[in-house]
């Protein structure tokens, strides 16, 4: 059971992992991550989200499914925003259930590695006197990340 | 065959997409890049470091050498920063 | 900034992550770990919670300050049930607050595994035919779970 | 000191808790769980594998060889299964 959105509102991440244990009893663990726009110097006005129409949810589904077939998860939800986001407001969820809590930590550390560099959203920032702050550069540590799950 | 541009690609072509009917002598995504770089120096900007350069066919993710024959929709973007 | 709960209510984990990020925006970073009552075959009731007033909290303290020390982490909220608790619902949260994700994961992780083991929660089984199908033994992959965090 | 039993501990010796004045001879936790043993069946039943009994000293877990001197409140269990 895999949920794909890409949306520009913001989201409850109790409601949206509501479905992984709607109905059922089995599911022993559920891991959230939430990923949030940080301001680090007290400069940033909004991160400004592009993405890539039809391709967002396509690939964030084909990463899902890559996920499925390395670990025993019962559920996936995937939730990513885009345009206009303020300081300390989401941006990001990856919610994963299963029945033991080890996958489920590793599915979710999975989905964001490859979401972080993988999925067609680009970031800019938006300064908080107006101007434009460029565009977020890709991290070499993001590239790393994925080398990891190369050799598991 | 359409082309779409995304982020500072987009802004330095100064467009979002467009129809674009290349030779049959341009093969593959890197063939393309050298292609759409002689169109004007606003691409030659965008293509001036085609290695940095993720392309996607048809909404799959493809390496520069992929054939673009058959494409539909061909999308150039620098590395991605959601999350 | 730590939050320990103890308690027999049920919790909101949105709500309770949100002491996390009020009033700041430099958090990038949430991962918070649900566990849940499950019930394999079907043949559960509830499970029954014991815990040790007064160490439970202090132990779980303990555990959130070694977290700290490894990791820079901003926040954690830790939320422990007891008493009876039927099949699907929330048995334990975890939630930390950090600068990037991976210092996140890392610290939400070794926080259950140190919480499995060490904190002075027991589970007893309550059948569905009204008899009491044991005490839940400790698992030994719950013990070998431990040992990595030595070798990090 | 009080002493405190917790899970299958404290079914098996049948009360939750009660005060106990072990001799000066019994000096550590070991010794006081072959102490409390003498105490009874159900004591003999609740320490029959005393190496999977955890204990904690005044709230702390502490190993079978720490001394008990001074403690006010010695609790046995056994293995935790929280989370």
């Amino acid at each position: 059971m895999v949920t794909i959105r890409v949306q520009a509102e913001d989201f409850d991440p109790t409601v949206e992992t509501a479905v992984l244990t709607k109905g059922r009893t089995d599911v022993g663990a559920i891991v959230t991550f939430t990923g949030l726009c940080r301001d680090e110097g007290g400069m940033l006005n909004a991160l400004e989200l592009e993405h890539y129409p039809g391709m967002a949810e396509q690939e964030l589904a084909r990463i899902a499914a890559q996920a499925q077939e390395r670990w025993p998860v019962q559920g996936i939800v995937i939730i990513h925003r885009f345009g206009k986001i303020p300081p300390g407001e989401r941006i990001v969820m990856v919610s994963v259930s299963a029945w033991h809590r080890s996958e489920a930590f590793c599915a979710a550390e999975f989905l964001m590695d490859f979401l972080k560099t993988q999925a067609p959203f680009w970031k800019r920032q938006n300064l908080g006197d107006g101007t434009s702050g460029g565009w977020v550069a890709g991290k070499e540590a993001d590239e790393e990340a994925l080398e990891r799950w190369n050799t598991k | 065959m359409k082309a779409i541009y995304f982020a500072w690609v987009r802004e330095r072509i100064g467009r979002s997409d467009e129809e674009i009917t290349p030779p049959a002598s341009v093969a593959n995504v890197e063939d393309l890049m050298v292609w759409l770089t002689r169109r004007g120096e606003e691409y030659a900007h965008a293509f001036e470091n085609p290695k940095v350069i993720r392309v996607a066919i048809d909404q799959n993710h493809v390496k520069h050498n992929a054939p673009i024959a058959g494409a539909r929709e061909i999308a150039f973007f620098p590395p991605m920063t959601g999350g």
